[in-house]
């Protein structure tokens, strides 16, 4: 098996549709050598890619932030004013593996792994994110809840690669979170996740709303339905019901050794309202 | 002779039979003699059996003297984890 | 099978080494250089035992490639203590007997020291948090806690 | 002899006190070696290939083109070890069947469970190991399997071994079964005792397995000499039973193996047993090099001993104001592919903590499609505690008693008889109970939503067989070579102690070590919580006899006669005014003279230590139940624990806080989980939750100390106990936060939230 540490988007991209198919992508590492030492994937080449400078560079874009691939949790965390801005997508984020698993895991290859129950996905739906994506035939952009396929497999063509995530502008009086229940306080996969993103208009209605669930179908859901149960309201409880209710219809779970399909149908939107409540409390405060 | 009382775990081996005097003066002694009347004892016996001697639990202890007035009650061996 | 040849320093020490590409950075510390104080509990960055610092930064020797240390500084147990002086960490440990078997020892003061560099005061909550991804069977972490509060205590001198 | 030595009220200076550890530098440093850390010249990587099924016949295994792979050393397989009778064979004071050991550690006839071992490499590197583990042709012919325990023990479940019929049943069975023992314990008149009853109850539980969960994976290097000599390093709770079983299935002479115990990375029991031991001096014999073979976390849950999945009926039977009369319960124990589940000490210690005239105990003992369960602290216990304390709890409640009165007014005291044997000796059973009652934890007001539970646990503990010897070195320190590992840490330090209060020394003068086989005579394993209490024995023996033996010398030595000399505050000095008078003599200034004078000195213990006493618990655990999500959060934990004397306390805090936590990862999230394919499907950390730091409160713990009569110092085992009564009392937690009562383990989110949801349509 090969390593190769290109500095340049172009050389990455040259090596991956050069390599057909049998290449990997390295960014952390943290689920690519669990699968390699498990005999799940076994590439000839691995392209490391965390030395491109735009894949590592957050930066404000047109009002938003364009969030490089290959920026580590760690360092999102800390950023603060990315804090300040997204604390729905920091929160998701935060809840990757341990700390020693979030400095070496990036936000690329938790979407790229494609497992349902990825934690930092839901929020990234909720807030709109646009999936920028570089390859032999040039560049694209993809609304994410579009990008993941089902459980392991994304729409990415032969040779492209995820270079980063752009998030919109900000309106006033707007508020994101996630939260996910699992059975241990930290160091789990999400049998349940829920993001939801909301604005406030000066007298306090939601004029917008977008919900997203995770690890309750092969791939985190984009919740219309949810999202709709807010708007127009002022978030009392009759409209967290509504949420709640939509939530868990939305759900097309399966058991397994994490949870059974009633519990996941019924936890999703219990975390749903619970994150509407947080949502609405920062929006808030979010002037 | 010493009174013998046998756990209730051991009685498939005995016929039923759980209590029982005997002239042993150690714990070996007891042994064989308990071997010979009940042979399907005997494999449990040696290394498988604790002994409980004035309610002092021995264990592999073929050489400890019991008395002539002594309560002596057979167990089976504690290990642990 | 072509060998990566790669430079780093560890512990202050200028290495090299060759690996295989598939080879981790947790084989070629303990298999290579000898460096055994860095333990294997699970392999898949579920126990933490392989904690050690690359460029300052708490990570998992088990899930990083050995290739990827090239030209990076690591950090680990053995570095931890200078010459005869042990780190207020390794003393408040044997002092508490926050440790029993000592298997997830190393990792767990790689991590609390990583988390008392950029919090010197931190809350019970923050510690046991922070340390979530350092499994221990044998204390319950209560006097792990312990001690990690009272050498965050002497280091900032209150 | 089997020795046992009285206690004796005294002044202490060491004991008692908290001393550091002589062993925690290395640990904190990095410089600790475990198993994995030994490493050879030349040395080859061994690797095992295991069953993909859970049940199935080797039809053939062919081996020719791993041989061939460049690289490849040596390869073993059934044909590479000696068929042994089907007969209990006493082996390094165990009773075991080496038909079924010699079975387990490589399949013969059949596979039987996921991930049991049929061949094993050794190749120059591990990816070479690994790529001639595929290259290993094996023919199955799959069997239907079973692993549930009621399942198994049904007629017409799929037979493990055809030829194995139930032991303990007259007359014998006619037809083959899984169950492989059926035993009884039990004393009085049960019928006459039920009808006494005027409440009465009768419950169910079901347990899963659990895994002890060390984090260090066995791991082991073996080297085999052409001379015969075998050198073994290892992880292991028992060099010494390592080596007879080793000698026994590679049959070699005891004397011919030597084996170093490396430091251990846990064990709570897991590490009893052996597994790749034999095979890597196997391979070695086979290559002439060392092999060195290291299991992956993924082996450790798919080959090793996790505890028995149980099924447990109990009913007990008490008057209005709380008296019981008369207690039963069955026990249905999974053995894994093999027998040998700890069902006989569940048996035993089920009711042991109450006086009872009527008890009936019945235990089965059954073989499953899983692998052959080992021992993990106080083994067995914590399951028929769980069903017997929720039953008491349940009693408790419906008479409107409180449930530490209720247990104090059935408590097993000094004089009770058991219902498997003997009388108890003086036992701290009612002090323990009556020590959590005043805790201020038992009164603290409990919020929405949270709620209280106590459960309380016995363990007999165990002496067995232990050497050691004591060195007087030239310049007056001492050398103590143990025989029993080190597993928690804190036993060397404690060695060190008793030592140290016996000779009058400063505890830094004396320096323990664990001694490899070939230094000491046999010691049984560091199980059953024994080592503080027997090698503590020995090494009060070795020092007593040292201490006569300095007497003798410095008589010689002063030319006065040896009643004279009397040993105090670590010198030889006159007895008193009335003997002959001599210059006093430190330990330095015989050991100077030691060799002009006859020799150095030492002491030395080979005891079989006899008169353990029991330990109790009680524990008491506040829980809050998030009816949303079926989750359970510790709020508050406490253990009160009778250990006799806690020789060092922080150590002894350490056992009981380390039991607590395995007992509540036990209780809320720990299971094995098996696909309808026999296949085990959470074999890491990821999926097999162990509590992690931020799950729990902090542990307090309040030592009680009623002396063991039977040990100079006092003490009692106090390692199992802790891990006893936390299952049944978050159990209780639970049902008095939502008035639900649990009876299937783990007590899971989706479980707690199904019997959440079940509750409230009942209401309708």
């Amino acid at each position: 098996m090969r390593y190769e540490a290109p500095n340049t988007l172009e050389q990455a991209i040259a090596l991956l549709s050069g390599a057909n198919g049998r290449a990997r992508v390295l960014a952390g590492g943290t689920d690519l050598l669990i699968q390699m030492r498990s005999g799940r994937t076994d590439p000839e080449l691995l392209v490391d890619i965390k030395a491109i400078p735009e894949l590592t560079t957050l930066a404000a874009e047109v009002g938003g932030y364009r969030v490089g691939a290959a920026i580590t949790c760690m360092e999102l965390i800390e950023n603060a004013a990315f804090a300040l801005a997204w604390p729905g997508i920091v929160d998701g984020v935060k809840y990757i593996g341990s700390i020693q698993v979030k400095g070496r895991a990036t936000m690329g290859g938790n979407l790229c792994n494609a497992s349902p129950a990825a934690d930092s996905v839901p929020a990234l739906i909720a807030a709109g994110a646009l999936v920028c994506i570089a390859g032999p035939q040039g560049r694209r952009e993809v609304p994410i809840e579009a990008f993941v396929a089902g459980p392991g497999k994304t729409t990415l063509a032969g040779g492209e690669l995820v270079a980063s995530f752009l998030l919109p502008r900000r309106s006033p009086r707007s508020g994101d979170a996630y939260l996910r229940f699992t059975p241990r306080t930290e160091m789990d996969i999400a049998v349940v996740g829920a993001a939801v993103n909301l604005t406030l208009d000066n007298k306090g209605v939601c004029s917008h709303a977008r919900v997203s669930l995770g690890a309750v179908a092969a791939r985190a859901l984009l919740v219309p339905e949810a999202g709709a149960a807010l708007i127009g309201t002022r978030i009392d409880a009759a409209a967290l019901a509504k949420l709640a209710a939509a939530a868990s219809a939305a759900c097309k779970p399966i058991d397994d050794k994490r949870g059974t399909k009633e519990f996941r149908i019924k936890v999703a939107g219990v975390m749903a309202r619970r994150a509407a409540a947080i949502a609405m409390e920062r929006a808030g405060r979010h002037s | 002779m010493a009174r013998i009382a046998l756990s209730s775990s051991l009685a498939p081996y005995t016929d039923g039979v759980l209590e029982l005097e005997l002239e042993v003066a150690n714990v070996r002694q007891l042994f064989q003699a308990l071997g010979e009347r009940y042979p399907e004892l005997r494999s449990h016996l040696e290394a498988g059996i604790a002994v409980a001697i004035d309610n002092e639990i021995y264990q592999d202890a073929l050489l400890q003297p019991i008395d002539r007035d002594s309560e002596v009650i057979l167990i089976t061996k504690i290990a642990g984890g | 099978m072509a060998r990566n040849h790669v430079s780093a320093t560890v512990n202050g020490d200028q290495v090299e080494f060759l690996c295989e590409t598939g080879q981790t950075l947790l084989d070629v510390l303990r298999d290579e250089l000898r460096l055994t104080g860095t333990k294997e509990g699970c392999g898949t960055g579920d126990c933490g035992a392989c904690s050690v610092m690359v460029d300052g930064r708490l990570v998992c020797s088990c899930l990083m490639l050995a290739v990827e240390a090239e030209g990076k500084a690591i950090q680990t147990i053995e570095g931890m203590s200078a010459g005869e002086a042990l780190h207020p960490l390794q003393r408040k440990f044997v002092e508490h007997a926050a440790l029993q078997c000592g298997i997830c020892t190393p990792g767990i003061l790689i991590a609390a020291r990583a988390l008392l560099a950029r919090n010197p005061d931190p809350s019970e909550a923050e510690v046991r948090f922070w340390l979530a991804g350092n499994l221990c069977r044998c204390t319950g972490y209560h006097k792990i806690v312990d001690a990690v509060l009272d050498a965050a205590r002497e280091m900032r001198g209150a | 002899m089997s020795t046992m030595l009285k206690y004796q009220e005294k002044e202490l200076k060491i004991v008692g006190t908290r001393p550091l550890r002589p062993d925690g530098v290395d640990k904190v440093t990095g410089r600790a070696r475990f198993g994995a850390d030994y490493n050879l010249p030349g040395q080859l990587i061994g690797k095992v290939l295991r069953s993909p099924h859970a049940h199935a016949r080797i039809k053939s295994i062919d081996t020719s083109a791993a041989l061939a792979l460049p690289g490849v050393k040596a390869v073993v397989t059934r044909e590479d070890f000696a068929e042994m009778p089907d007969e209990m064979a006493a082996v390094g004071e165990l009773m075991i069947n080496f038909r079924d050991v010699t079975r387990n550690m490589m399949a013969r006839e059949k596979v039987l469970y996921d991930g049991h071992p049929l061949a094993a490499v050794a190749a120059v590197s591990e990816s070479v190991a690994r790529a001639a583990l595929a290259l290993i042709k094996v023919e199955y012919e799959i069997l239907p399997h079973v692993i549930d325990v009621v399942a198994a023990m049904k007629a017409g479940a799929p037979l493990l071994n055809e030829k194995q019929y139930t032991a303990g049943v007259k007359p014998k069975p006619d037809h083959p079964s899984n169950v492989a023992k059926r035993l009884e314990y039990g004393h009085g008149d049960l019928a006459a005792g039920f009808k006494q009853a005027e409440v009465i109850i009768e419950r169910e539980f079901n347990t899963k397995p659990v895994h002890q969960g060390y984090i260090e994976p066995q791991a082991c290097l073996a080297s085999y000499s052409a001379d015969g000599q075998a050198e073994l390093w290892t992880s292991t709770q028992g060099h010494f039973v390592f080596r007879a079983q080793c000698a026994k299935v590679l049959q070699m002479e005891v004397s011919r193996i030597r084996v170093t115990p490396t430091e251990i990375g846990g064990g709570f029991g897991g590490k009893n047993n052996i597994y790749n031991e034999p095979l890597a001096i196997a391979l070695s014999r086979k290559s002439n090099r060392p092999v060195k073979m290291v299991t992956t976390r993924e082996e450790v849950f798919r080959g090793t001993g996790p505890t028995p999945g149980a099924n447990v009926k109990v009913k007990i039977g008490c008057t209005r104001d709380g008296k019981i009369t008369a207690a039963e319960a069955e026990l249905n124990f999974q053995a894994g592919a093999f027998p040998g589940s700890p069902v006989n000490q569940a048996s035993m210690c089920a009711f042991t903590r109450y006086d009872l005239a009527n008890v009936r105990v019945v235990g089965h003992d059954v073989t499953v499609n899983r692998p052959k369960v080992a021992a993990y602290r106080a083994p067995g216990a914590p399951i028929a505690v769980f069903g017997v304390e929720s039953v008491i709890d349940e009693m408790a409640k419906k008479l409107g008693m409180d449930p530490i009165d209720f247990r104090l007014k059935n408590a097993a005291k000094e004089g009770t008889q058991t219902y498997y044997g003997p009388k108890l000796g003086p036992v701290g059973y009612v002090q323990t109970l009556e020590a959590a009652r005043a805790h201020p934890h038992y009164r603290a007001p409990l919020g929405p939503n949270q709620g209280r539970g106590v459960a309380t646990g016995f363990w007999f503990n165990i002496g067995n067989e232990t050497t050691c010897s004591l060195n007087l070195q030239e310049d007056g320190t001492l050398t103590l070579m143990l025989g029993t590992i080190d597993v928690a840490g804190g036993s060397r330090a404690s060695m060190a102690m008793m030592v140290a209060e016996e000779l009058g020394v400063e505890f830094e003068r004396v320096r323990p070590i664990v001694g490899d086989t070939s230094s000491l005579g046999f010691n049984f394993l560091t199980a059953g919580s024994r080592s503080t209490f027997a090698s503590g024995m020995a090494c009060v023996i070795a020092a007593r006899q040292m201490i006569e033996k300095l007497r003798q010398r410095v008589a010689k030595i002063r030319e006065v006669p040896a009643e004279a000399v009397a040993w105090k505050d670590g010198r030889a000095q006159p007895a008193d005014a009335g003997v002959a008078q001599f210059a006093p003599m430190t330990l330095a200034e015989i050991a100077r003279m030691g060799g002009k004078t006859g020799g150095t000195i030492a002491g030395h213990a080979e005891i079989n230590a006899q008169g353990a006493g029991p330990g109790f618990g009680a524990h008491i655990v506040d829980v809050e139940v998030d009816k949303q999500t079926g989750a359970v959060k510790i709020l508050r934990y406490t253990v009160v624990q009778d250990v006799g004397k806690a020789i060092h306390p922080a150590y002894v805090e350490g056992q009981m806080q380390g039991g607590a936590a395995q007992g509540i990862g036990w209780a809320l999230n720990e299971e094995y989980v098996y696909g309808d394919d026999g296949i085990l499907q959470n074999p890491g950390f990821l999926d097999y939750r162990i509590p992690v730091a931020s799950d729990l409160p902090r542990i307090d713990t309040v030592i009680v100390e009623v002396p063991n009569p039977n040990h100079p110092y006092g003490v009692r085992g106090c390692g199992e106990v802790p891990i006893i009564p936390p299952m049944a009392a978050i159990a209780n937690a639970i049902e008095n936060a939502t008035g639900l009562r649990l009876r299937e383990q783990p007590f899971s989110p989706p479980r707690v939230l199904k019997a959440i949801d079940d509750a409230a349509a009942a209401k309708g």
